[in-house]
Order: C-alpha cells, then structure tokens, then sequence
C-alpha cells in the first residue's frame, strides 16, 4: 500500500438515502474526521467487489458501503445484495491476511445524519488501531 | 455446461510463490457464466494479489487479460500474443482444458491453474449449480425416464436402489439428498414405463470410457 | 465337521444363521474364540466383507478360519471395494478351499466408512455379480472362456423389507430372484408386518428360496437411534428405542437379547419365513443366549 | 474541462481557494477554472453561461455545495446552453468538507475536486430522446376496482381492455350485500357501472378470457389473451391487476362442517336478499371473528354491515364474538356504534370459543374477557369467519411477469417505494383486493393513484428516455441470465438484438437506473454511463495520490 496516504476511508454512498444523510451531517455542521472520501452511487447495488479491492489497493484502510434500510431500497433488493457482496470483499480480504472489518456494511435512512457519523466516526477508530 | 470453483487463495499464494511478474488470464465462455473465471472474477483476483504483493514485500506485477475461448489455440494466442514475453508465470483461470491449451502454446512459461474444474453441470438457481452428467461415454439416460443414476446414485448403480436407502427415499450418504432410484422409479412409474427399470442391465461397459476421449468427425 | 449349507437349507425346516465380523488388525484369537462358540449352533456362518465400509480383516481369510474349525461358511462379497477381475479371482481361490456359499452384496458407500477418501469401484452391482457367480457355476468366466475347473456356489442375495418406499426395492429384488437365488438373508427388520408383506410378494415371485431374516441385536437406546441416521438399510421403530431405554443401567445388552428372541421366537411360531440370520454386530458371544431367548 | 469554484459567498473559511485553483490550473486538460461567490444565484448562473458559449469546452465540474439542492438547476441551466448534462461532474465541498471539520480542509477539499475531475474525463454524452409508448391499458379483473379504473381512465382519454376471467362482470359487487351509510345499493352501482362501460366506446371488455402469455416491457407489453376458441396478441402501455380475491370459509379452524345452521357471509346475504323466504326466522344470530386471522380487515367490515342488514331486515338478536375488532378502514368506527346503538352485543374473547352443534342449534362457548366470567350462547344461526386469499390465477401471473408477492400471496412485496399501487416492475400496478385492501374505501385511493399512474406514464403516447444509458455489450454478453434474474425491476429481458446470437437487452424506459446488473454481471458487458467501473474506479483511484 502506497503509504503517502493516511489511513483514508471510501464511503460508497447510495445516492437515495446515505448521500443525504451525509449531506444532512454537513448542514447540522457534525464534526468527523477528515480522511473520509464519499463517492456517489445510484445504489448500493451498484458496488462491486472489485471496487471495493480497488479502494484497498490504493491505500484505503477501510471502506464502507452505505445502502437504505432494508425494506425501505426503492430497488428492492439493492441493498442485500450489497451487504452480500460486503461479506464476499470481508472473506476476500481475511484470504490475503487483512482484517475483513475493515469493509462494512451500513444501513441508513435518508435523515439519519447522527448515524452516519458515529459509523465514519467507529471505522476511523478501528483502523488506526491496526 | 462445465463449472468450476475458484481455488483458495492461500493455495493460488503458494503457487506463484518466488514469480514476479504474473498474467492472470480469464475466458469468457462457460467460467464465467459459472462465476469462477470471467473477466470480473480476473479482476478480483488480481486486486487480491496486488494486495498481497504489498503485504510481505515482495513487488507483484500483475497483468490480466480474458480469452474469448481458452480452449482454442487460435484465440489464446490472438489474446495474449504480445502480453506474454516479460511475463515470468501464466495464472489461467480457464477450466482445466483452458490451463493445458495455454501451457502447450507457451511451453517455456510455467502455468498454474487458479480453478478446480468440477463437473457438467447447470444452475439450480442464480448462484447455485449441480451436476447432472458425468460424460460417462454411454448415456443410460433413455432407460431412466432422463434421470443419470452415473452421477446422482452415489454408487452409480445400474440396476438401483441398494439396500441402504433411507426412509423417504433418501441417499444412504446423505439424508438430504434423494436416491436417483426412488426419483427415476416414481417418474417411468407416472409415464407407465416401469419395465424400463424391471429390465436388468448388463455391466458398463468402461472401454467406452477409456481416458484420454478423443471423437474424429467423419468429414475432417 | 459342520454339513454343507445346501443341503441344510433342503431339509431344515427353520435355518439359523450367523454373522462373524472379522477384527480389525490379524491377531485372529477372538475371531476364532466365536467361531468355536458359534459353529455347532447355527446352521451357517457369514463373513462380513469390510462391513460397512471399515477396513478390517478379509472376508475369505475369516472363511478359511471357520472351515478350519469345522464351521460351514458363508463368503459375503461386495462390489465396493473389487472389480470384475478381483472378484472372479477371489471366487476360484475360495472354491478351490472348500467355500461354496456366497452372499453377493453391493456394499456400503465409502462414505459411510473410516477411509472416506477412497475410490469406490462398483465395477458391478449385486444383481450383475449373482449373474457372474451363475456364469462361474456354468464352467465359464463372465465373457465367456472356459474354466479348467469350475465352480459350484449356492448363491444368497440380500434384501430391505423395511425400505419406504418399498417398491423400488421389491423390482430390485425381484430382478435378483429372475437371476435364480438359493437363499436370501434380509437387512434388520423390526416390524414384522413389513417381513409379512415382503414375504407374500416373495413367495409369489419365487416359491423355492429360501428366505432367512436378518436380526439385529440391540444394546442400547442410544445406539439404537445411532443406527438409524448412520448405519444404512437399518430402521429402528420408535417403540423398540423407548423399550430399550426403559432397560435400567447396564441391562441394555440383556434387554436388546430379549427382544431378539421375542421376534425370532415369533418368526418360527407363525412360520413367517424360512429362518433367521442374527447379527450381533461386535457382539457374536450372545448369539447363544439370543438363541436361547428364542427357545432354538 | 471547465471548472466552476464556489465559496458561497465567501463563508467557506477553512478553503484556501486560490491555492486551489493554483495547483489545479496545471492540469493541461484544464481549460480554466472560475471562481465564484453564488454559483446558485443569477450572477452565478451569468457566470457559466458566458463560460461555456465562449470558451470550447466538452467537460463540466462543478465544486459547490450539495447535489440534492442545487443539482437540477444547473442541469436544467446546462440544457439551455445545449451542452449535455451528463458531461456535468458534481463535488460537494460545502456539507461534505468544509462544515465537518474546524481545521483548513484545502486539501481535502482539491482532493474531492480531483475525484470530480478524474471522473469526468471518462464522461461520456447520453443522449435524452422521446420513445413512442403504447397508450392502451390493459386491466386484469372486472370487479369493482377494474371497472372503476377503466371508467376514470376511459374519462382521461385513456382507452382500457377488461380481460375478465368469469363470463359477466362484477365480481364481488355481487356478493357483498350492501354498505351501509352507502346511500346507493351495490346492486344500482353495479349496473350503472356496467352500463356506463357498455356505452364507453373507449373500454373493451373481454369476458371469460385470460393472459396466457407476457412479453416486452412498459410502454409496449406484448399480451397474449386466449379464451376457449381463439388466442391472440394484444399491445399494452401498462397493466393494472384488479384481480380481486378469494374467501375460504375456516371449517378446520372450527372443527365443524359449515352447512346446516354455520354459514358463511356470503349465505347470509343470500337469505337477507329474500328474508320472506325464510321458513323459521332465526331468533339469535351468533358472529365468530378474529379466530385465525387478526389482521385482515375483511370480517370487520362485511360483518358490521351485515349485523345492521340482520337488525334491520330480521331483527334477531345479534351477539359478536371478536378477539379485538380493528375499525380503522373508513366508516368502520359509525357502524360499530350504530350496531351498538341498535343493541348488537359484542363480546372480546382472548381464547378461541368452543362450538359445538347441539340438536339443531349451535352453541359458543367463551371467556368473555371484560366480565371476566364464561358465557355460553345457544343460538339458531352460527355466521362463521371467512379468511381473504388471493385468487387462483395469481401464481401464474407472478411468474409471467416475475414480480413478487408478499408472505400471503398477494401481490407487492411490502416496499414504501412502492406504495400504494406500484409493482417493482415500471408500467405494472395493482389495485384493491389482489393487493390485499378489501374494503371499497382503500380500493379507491389506489385506483386514483394506479390511474395518474399510468396516465402519467401514457397520456402523452411517448416518453422521456436517456438512451441506452445502461447498455449490455453484445460482444461481451454470454446470456448467461445472470443479469435478467438480479434485475429488480424486470427491465431485462434475451432478445436477438442485430446480432446473430440471443443477448441481454436493457429496456431504457422499464430501467430504474440501480446499476444492480452492471454489477452482478461475471464478463463486465454492462456499462452503467456516469457510474460506469471505470468512472467509479477513477474517483477511487484518485485517493492514492
């Protein structure tokens, strides 16, 4: 892992409820740290696990896919498929010797703007462990 | 169609142990619409290697590259003509025809197999395959109602059930697993055609199974 | 010097057989220690061939020990373990030694064994295997040459009465029967109205065999329920488990021989079938008490 | 590239913008970077303008604040100006960056930009076009809520085919006997209904027919209809399931057969349709709810209204057994007054009673729960619980069309996306009893929302579409169904495209835009524009720096 980054997290957030939770966070001005990285996507189902291997392969030291609630995925099942694909990458990444914590998935509502820092806000505390 | 499994990663890790520059390479017919070989399985796997690399200090450099079809020599070579002379040792995730078309064509590079081939089989369900024919040779299927007892009665009987069948007609090895017998019997049952399976049938005959199988077409 | 099983089974009118299960390294004392127990009490003794699917002692070696000590043996051959070659090799050599009986069995799956990584043969199935010992009988291996010498067996086959559903198993058996059986020993039964039935149908397919019911000895409740999820063709009814876990400590054993000669017992009053075939799997020194329960 | 700054009039402190836009400017493939104080507002916009009418630009990236409430305007901006939208790349370093931390964020801040940028190189244009739809609707059942939504949609200029699976239409009209507090009686609305379609050049009704086949997506589904003697073809904008349900008469919960004095509801509105007809007036009717099934709303209100049809009509005595009556469908509450009122005695139990058949009459016996003692009624007439199900032709029709149903078998799984009449699949909606809304109330609020629905979807006979914006590569494709079975939305479907071979092919205007299937897919034939691998792997990659 190139080490010119320090410890970054990917945030894959679904555009319909973690985005504007994020967004949320913002305008109520709740403090995170500064090394988390949001990138836009339509679903959660669209994360791939080749995305999140890529994010680990450039340095991330953690990633986190950000879908709805369960029940609640106006693609219905966008966000199991997530968190299925979420277990793959953890399995993937305990076979190459990394912590398969370090990927995790994450159900929130579009308002839940508390959680979702107290998410970003955990995973941060965990890798600077490692 | 065949299906394949991916290996584990600590025995691919072993593998390729002391080669640094490695082509992954995958096929785009039958591994990948089994999930195990296709271009984006050759991505994860590649990704999984880049971050071993990383871990125990020895530099990996990875190439992938996806065959239309592994097992035609034409298509290897159109695919990876130019992609193979730096490169120290060839990762086929093709099936295990795959893996052998590759190692003939480039004999001097050591090629290591990144699947376990496992059978002929087709998808239960999206994600979820079973085997339904093990390429005896002599297909029996006409006297079973379609049902291969080779490869769904765990002893490949000829003339089934045996005494071990549990109660419900399940497998004598595993109380889940239904006796092809009992299935075959039930279904020549519901056509009418239980001489079918009244009728003793003589021992396989295993020359028609002599391994290596070749087939010539009469026309070539 | 115990009289050939063939002609016992003309003229008996009640057959007992037993079963010897050979033990699991070479040092053969206790083996023979059952065969001595067991030789003059019952009509024939059988010879478990890798019971199971567990690598013990062979079958023709346990046979050439019995007739040794004057016992009648039954080989009992599977298709697990031996192909076609093997399996006509073994006959001859058997023969040669004064073995004339065989059981012809297809075996259990490696995978119920101890060597589960095992590559299972089942070149031929039982009913494929009794048309070879027929061919053998005829002076010709299976594809035809002629023997210099051949043989002469009395060929048994065996059968589940308690299989459900049963009637896969009868077309089964009854395939074995076409291909001409001298005497057939059942896998356990429990329900007697199950024998019943398998009996009719038997006696309508085949008037002359020789039908001998298989008993299974049983130890303990537990044990019992153990059988019925690993052993194969082995159904232990509920009512017989509570029985047996009724028996108060350490009166398992004495218990389990009670039952077994409750059901031999009745086998013979109603005249069911022909005989009883008793396999005291790891426990041949009761075999006698069995038969005394039964008042045999 | 063009590159739009905004410091929001300035409050944005902790981002050093100059230092930005110095080390940004470098890029070659920069054009020039602006920076603004209001991209939001009129002098921003002037802003832009002038920027992309004067300068030749093929990129857009825009770093403002948050997408949700300022990203259509500077779509509907871009559109003005002719310049694709989809060649617009957003980075949110306002609520994303600089509210979230004290310290200076400018580097945080150039690196959310850079992930902008390096996505938007790999922009490709997608072009909006308008696909002709079909503007026919079909609708499945011809009871009450299929005619109904036949009428309003027939009163939009929509033109409507009832398929009905019986040879008349009605369906439970004719069952239920009638609503009271409804001033018309079910049987005047049903015939005026029926009329109203008979007249209605813009309905056809096909009775005793059924869909036996389903192809093609919203906006064109292929329907074959067969019917005894002939099948043919039909092409739809959408279809609305008003397929109704079915009720079952619980003997097994009741160990008794009905028949004889345990009747149904249904019975009951027979005899109350002729109560002269009677040859011994029941003097004690006795009603059994809520035994097995709490929650569906059926018993409630047929039986309330059939109390006060009882009271009225035959003016027995009237004694309900229910475990907890749910009033909470429209209506509901004033019935259960006015039956009170007109003395119907209502008993709350917590164990199912006991019934048993004693010569000729019937007897309940159970734990009234407010009196805390056992009551024991013998009475003529036992009306007995009915429980809803879906109809019978339900299961096929799920698997037609591969959508969903619910743990009961009724149609739409439980989604708030969804609700009230939308199906997973665009152009498929359902209203009232196969949706498992049983009373006319709520049945209506769902034909009003399946009607704009699909007169929304239809009215204009074409729609609004981004061109193959999730495309499958025939090449690529190994129609390996992967993509067709994870599609939520049935947008897929094997079709022999130009090509010689059968491959997936994604209907532009049934696509939801998940991306679900650009991510399941095993040979990456599917290319999702503007959250294609590469665009998403590009802002990933750009944290390494």
């Amino acid at each position: 892992m190139s080490m010119g980054t320090d410890n970054k997290i990917i945030a894959f957030c679904c555009e319909k409820s973690a985005y504007l939770a994020a967004d949320r966070a913002g305008r109520m001005r709740l403090y995170y740290p500064d090394n988390v990285r949001i990138i836009r996507v339509p679903c959660a189902g669209r994360v791939d696990a080749l995305h999140m291997l890529r994010a680990f392969e450039k340095g991330a030291a953690g990633v986190l896919v950000m879908g709805c609630q369960e029940g609640a995925c106006q693609h219905l099942t966008g966000n199991l498929r997530a968190k299925e694909r979420v277990r793959y990458t953890a399995s993937l990444l305990e076979e190459v010797g990394m912590d398969g914590a370090r990927v995790k998935m994450v159900n929130l509502g579009p308002d839940m703007a508390q959680k979702f820092v107290r998410v970003v806000k955990d995973m941060a505390e965990k890798i600077k462990e490692r | 169609m065949i299906i394949a499994e991916r290996k584990p990663f600590e025995e691919i890790k072993n593998m390729i142990a002391g080669y640094k520059r490695i082509l992954v390479v995958g096929c785009r017919t039958c591994v990948t619409i089994c999930w195990a070989g296709g271009e984006k399985e050759v991505g994860i796997l590649s990704s999984q290697l880049r971050l071993q690399s990383g871990r125990n200090g020895n530099e990996l450099s990875i190439l992938e590259a996806t065959v239309e079809r592994q097992c035609e020599k034409e298509m290897v070579t159109q695919e990876l003509g130019d992609k193979v002379q730096d490169i120290e040792a060839i990762l086929s995730m093709g099936c295990g025809v795959g893996v052998q078309t590759i190692a003939e064509i480039y004999e001097d590079k050591p090629v290591f197999p990144a699947l376990n081939t496992a059978f002929v089989g087709m998808p239960e369900r999206e994600g979820l395959w079973i085997e339904m024919c093990a390429a005896c040779g002599d297909c029996f299927l006409d006297r079973t109602g379609g049902i291969c007892p080779v490869v769904r009665c765990a002893k490949g009987l000829l003339n089934g059930p045996c005494g071990g069948t549990r109660r419900g007609g399940k497998c004598e090895i595993d109380p889940e697993k239904d006796c092809a017998w009992v299935l075959i019997y039930r279904r020549l049952e519901k056509q009418g055609r239980l001489d079918l399976m009244r009728k003793y049938y003589e021992a396989k005959n295993y020359r028609k199974v002599k391994r290596p199988g070749k087939i010539e077409a009469l026309e070539a | 010097m115990a009289k050939p099983f063939r002609e016992t089974l003309k003229k008996k009118d009640f057959i007992v057989t037993a079963e010897a299960g050979p033990v699991k390294g070479s040092n053969v004392t206790n083996m023979v220690e059952h065969i001595e127990l067991l030789k003059d009490k019952v009509d024939g003794l059988n010879v478990t061939d890798n019971q199971s699917a567990v690598m013990r002692y062979p079958s023709l070696g346990t046979c050439l020990l019995v007739k040794e000590h004057g016992g009648e043996p039954i080989l009992q051959i599977t298709c697990r373990d031996r192909n076609r070659l093997a399996i006509q090799a073994d006959l001859l050599f058997a023969y040669s030694r004064g073995i004339d009986n065989v059981l012809c069995l297809t075996g259990d799956s490696v995978d119920v064994g101890d060597h589960k990584e095992a590559k299972p043969v089942f070149d031929l199935d039982s009913v494929q295997l009794i048309h070879l010992v027929h061919s053998l009988n005829s002076g010709k291996d299976m594809v035809g040459n002629e023997l210099d010498g051949g043989v002469d067996y009395c060929i048994g086959a065996s059968a589940t009465p308690s299989a459900d559903p049963i009637e896969p198993q009868l077309i089964k058996f009854d395939k074995k029967l076409d291909a001409g059986v001298d005497f057939v020993q059942t896998q356990a039964v429990y329900d007697l109205n199950e024998l019943k039935r398998f009996m009719e149908h038997t006696r309508k397919m085949d008037g002359k065999v020789k039908v001998l019911a298989g008993i299974v000895l049983l130890v303990g409740a537990k044990m019992a329920m153990w059988m019925n999820d690993n052993v194969p063709g082995i159904f232990v009814p509920q009512h017989f488990i509570d029985e047996m876990a009724e028996a108060p400590k350490g009166k398992g054993v004495s218990r389990g021989i009670e039952i077994a000669g409750r059901l031999v017992r009745q086998i013979k009053e109603e005249r069911i079938c022909d005989g009883v075939h008793i396999m005291a799997i790891g426990r041949e020194e009761r075999v006698p008490d069995i038969l005394e329960a039964a008042g045999i | 590239m063009g590159i739009f700054l905004c410091d929001c009039g300035g409050s944005l402190k902790n981002i050093d913008f100059p230092k930005i836009s110095g080390d940004l400017e470098k890029l070659e493939d920069v054009a020039f970077i602006d920076i603004s104080h209001s991209l939001c507002l009129e002098e921003g916009e002037k802003a832009i303008t002038s920027r992309i009418l004067s300068e030749n630009i093929n990129r857009v990236v825009i770093a403002a604040c948050s997408a949700e409430l300022r990203e259509h305007k500077f779509v509907r901006l871009l559109e003005e100006l002719r310049f694709n939208p989809s060649l617009l790349s957003l980075a949110n370093i306002r609520e994303q960056c600089s509210w979230t931390c004290e310290g200076d964020v400018t580097e945080k801040a150039t690196e959310l930009i850079r992930m902008a940028i390096g996505k938007a190189r790999l922009l490709q244009p997608v072009e909006r076009k308008n696909v002709p739809v079909n503007r026919e609707v079909l609708v499945l059942g011809g009871g009450f809520a299929g005619m109904k939504s036949a009428l309003e949609l027939s009163r939009l200029g929509i033109r409507t085919t009832i398929v009905e699976r019986k040879s008349t239409l009605g369906g439970k009209l004719k069952e239920v006997e009638g609503f009271y507090g409804l001033e018309t009686s079910l049987k005047q609305m049903l015939d005026s209904m029926i009329t109203a379609i008979e007249k209605d050049n813009n309905i056809e009704v096909l009775t005793s027919a059924e869909v036996t086949r389903v192809r093609g997506e919203v906006g064109d589904f292929d329907i074959t209809i067969g019917g005894g003697r002939r099948e043919f073809s039909l092409s739809f904008g959408a279809i609305i399931f008003a397929t109704g349900y079915r009720t079952e008469i619980l003997p097994q919960d009741f160990e008794l057969k009905p028949g004889g004095n345990i009747i149904s509801q249904l019975d009951l509105v027979e005899m109350l349709r002729a109560p002269e007809k009677l040859k011994r007036r029941p003097e004690t009717i006795g009603f059994v709810l809520d035994v097995c099934d709490e929650n569906s709303r059926l018993p409630t209100l047929s039986s309330l209204n059939n109390v006060l049809a009882v009271r009225e009509k035959l003016g027995s005595e009237v004694y309900v057994f229910c475990k907890n009556l749910k009033v909470d469908s429209e209506g509901a509450e004033e019935l259960y007054r006015e039956a009170r009122n007109r003395g119907v005695v209502f008993l709350k139990f917590d164990e199912p009673p006991q019934i048993y058949r004693e010569d000729g009459r019937v007897t309940i016996k159970a734990k009234d729960v407010l009196l805390g003692e056992e009551v024991v009624l013998l009475c003529d007439l036992l009306v007995a619980e009915e429980r809803a199900l879906p109809p019978e032709g339900t299961k096929g029709l799920s698997s037609m069309l591969n959508i969903g149903t619910d743990s009961q078998g009724f149609y739409q799984d439980e989604n708030v996306h969804l609700y009230p009449a939308a199906s997973a699949r665009k152009g498929v909606l359902f209203v009232g009893g196969c949706r498992g809304n049983l009373d006319l109330g709520r049945a209506l609020t769902d034909i009003a929302s399946a009607v704009m629905g699909s007169y929304s979807l239809l009215a204009l006979g074409e729609a609004v579409v981004e061109v193959e914006k999730v495309r499958v590569d025939p090449e690529k494709c190994r129609a390996c169904l992967t993509c067709i079975r994870a599609c939520p939305h049935g947008a897929i479907q094997l079709l022999r495209v130009n090509t010689e071979k059968e491959v997936a092919q994604i209907s532009d205007l049934a696509c939801d835009g998940c991306g679900v299937c650009a991510a399941v897919c095993p040979a990456k034939a599917i290319n999702f524009e503007g959250y294609s691998d590469e665009q998403i792997l590009a802002e990933v990659e750009t944290i390494g720096g």
